[in-house]
């Protein structure tokens, strides 16, 4: 599992944000998964939880909140908008999982189901993102 | 909150020293230097790491014969597999080596992707193949391993050099770790490219000959060692 | 909204064809190609224009001997200043040839603005000088100007040829207008790059062979148009 | 002036938006001038409504509203942020002028205030755009 990887960098600059703002303790911390990349919800959170422990001192208490983010596809050629869940079982197992590991080979494998053209947008729903977190001063 | 920076420095925490080859100028032969670098280094016994930045038209993989069979091991992050004892990550791992198209965000998505989850784990030297000019992929280097030292290659002709010395500009402006230049593919000696480099107080490190032996050898590790250019650049490694 | 793109097929209307040189590799020889292409058609009298969207290393200016000195005329728009009659733009007008770091969308302003103000007004061709890659640029010339006929420069070499050959697929998947592929520095005659070309079902256009004396004519069109390199593309030329 | 052809893009681009919307005629186009290209509005109005004299047919009674954009640009390097009217002073009359005619080569002519990076962002007022028309439908 990759993911462990990506975890560690949510924990990591949570932590740096935290101490930015001078919390003391993280009690939260929301996450957005984009679906392009599609990462196991509960792999995913196996790693947080171990990364927590390993931290265990910046955090207290914490509920970690994954929510998923649809994929939106847009082309740049002829504006047509797509989502990547009604592409994906056009994919071979091993292009999924291409796109598992670097979300931007979708450009390599997909086009535009409209016009055919590699250069499109991901307008959102790419990867992993940390859309707040909480904490106490004291 | 864009998460993947903050973990790169961890990634890296076990490599001695980036060095990236770059030039404002395409084929002048970076992913020839660097490449053959990868392999000299790992030859003089050092632990070396070769990453392939430049996503449209990689080339390290070619140079050293390696068509990926399967993605990287995973295991708290992707693992480098091994080409003549060089830890080796190229985006041809995922696109199959495939047409794409990339605009510059997806560029510095793909970099971010890369540094986040590549465990290089202990080495003396990554060794970065950049691409030419002075655009996401330099930037990014520069924004995210600023510790990045700059080995930069030009041909000896006015045209390459118009391009790279506007890289060197930058860099020195920067005030960036810059290791010096390598002119590549000399043909006749001509004093033209090591005067403009002393001009800008850089450190000229010396050149490679056009060597005829080296597109025989693309493809195939051992044959490249034996090459005039190998010995060359052997040269120059130990200026590092 | 974006205005600009709306008004780029106006400024191109008295343009009888657009013609990118282009190619997945850096260093084949493409601002080299377009610069004498465009003084060859020149030469034979046609109305001819040449824009460089190699930003980071602009080098039409430099092949064709121009430092601009002062900005273009403004007249509803600028107009390019003629060198030995090819109505030339490029970003040095502006940037005095100093450097600077552009990201992807930067690339994608900077071509629509060219775009946008440049009047070419009456041409026969209009000559695109591009980066190497399948990036922001090339996109972009897609996108604005679909006219756009591509003119794929490789060298002989297998390293070029796999980037190369990765545009190639874009141009045929995309059925855009593709007029074949130059192999340029040729030194010994190979077969390796006809047969490519020739599998993907495009034009080989021909080969120029590597030419000693061009380093020598850089800067000077009167002493380039009289290269070997120059009869080279006359030929070229007659097949366009 | 080099203006005109900006201007023609303003005009000609309202009345595809126009005819996309099946307005008859337009009635109102607000335009947002970024400082950065440091665009004379005078100049710049005088073009758009000899445009519209050329195209009458398209325009009836038209407001044009021009609003200025202060520049803001930020620092990749070290977030930093500043406006281009704070360096304007610093620049040479070329240099101003070659921002005028491609607002990019701010990348070439100047860096940030800071840290010398020319590695920033144009966050907002840029060029030339337009944020809006109106028209009738009849
Ligand atoms: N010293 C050399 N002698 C002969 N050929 C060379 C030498 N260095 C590079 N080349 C060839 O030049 C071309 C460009 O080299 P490459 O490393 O791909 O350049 P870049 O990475 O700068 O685009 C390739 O075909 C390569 O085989
Ligand atoms: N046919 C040729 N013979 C000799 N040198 C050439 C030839 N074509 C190009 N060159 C040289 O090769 C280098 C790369 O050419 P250039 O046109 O700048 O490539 P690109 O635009 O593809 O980056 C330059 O130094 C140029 O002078
Ligand atoms: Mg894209
Ligand atoms: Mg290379
Ligand atoms: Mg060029
Ligand atoms: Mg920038
Ligand atoms: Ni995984
Ligand atoms: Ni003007
Ligand atoms: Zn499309
Ligand atoms: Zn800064």
């Amino acid at each position: 599992m990759h993911e462990w990887a990506l975890a560690e960098s949510v924990i990591k600059s949570s932590i740096a944000a935290a101490e930015k703002e001078n919390l003391k303790k993280i009690t939260e911390i929301n996450i957005r998964l984009g679906e392009l990349q599609q990462i196991a919800n509960d792999i995913f959170k196996f790693a947080l939880n171990e990364l927590v422990e390993t931290y265990s001192d910046k955090f207290q208490d914490v509920k970690i909140n994954i929510e998923t983010e649809e994929t939106e596809l847009q082309c740049k050629q002829c504006n047509h908008t797509w989502q990547f869940k009604d592409m994906k079982n056009k994919l071979s197992a091993d292009e999924a999982e291409a796109i598992h590991f670097i979300p931007e080979v979708a450009f390599v494998h997909t086009r535009c189901p409209k016009c055919g053209s590699p250069d499109f947008l991901i307008v959102k729903g790419r990867g992993v993102s940390v859309s707040s977190i909480k904490g106490i001063k004291e | 909150m864009e998460p993947r920076p903050s973990v790169i420095q961890t990634r890296l925490k076990d490599v001695n020293r980036v060095i990236a080859v770059a030039s404002g100028k395409g084929g002048v032969g970076k992913s020839m230097v660097a490449s053959n670098l990868a392999l000299s280094l790992a030859k003089q016994g050092k632990k070396v790491g070769l990453l392939d930045l430049d996503l449209y038209g990689p080339s390290s993989h070619l140079i050293l014969g390696f068509n990926p069979d399967g993605f990287p091991d995973e295991e708290h992050g992707i693992i480098p597999q091994e080409i003549h004892d060089i830890k080796f990550m190229s985006l041809v791992y995922f696109s199959e080596d495939k047409p794409g198209a990339f605009r510059g965000d997806d560029v510095t998505n793909i970099i971010l992707e890369l540094l986040a989850i590549t465990r290089w784990d202990d080495l003396d030297y990554l060794i970065l193949d950049l691409p030419p000019g002075i655009g996401d992929e330099t930037l990014d280097v520069i924004s995210y391993i600023p510790q990045t030292e700059f080995l930069v290659v030009t041909t000896p002709s006015k045209v390459a050099f118009g391009a790279v010395e506007k890289l060197l500009k930058i860099l020195i402006e920067g005030k960036l770790p810059l290791l010096g230049v390598i002119e590549n593919m000399t043909r006749d000696s001509s004093e033209y490219i090591s005067k403009k480099v002393s001009k800008l107080n850089v450190s000229y490190l010396g050149y490679l000959s056009y060597d005829a032996q080296v597109e025989d050898a693309i493809g195939d590790p051992l044959k490249l060692l034996e090459t005039n250019l190998s010995k060359d650049i052997l040269k120059v490694s130990k200026k590092l």
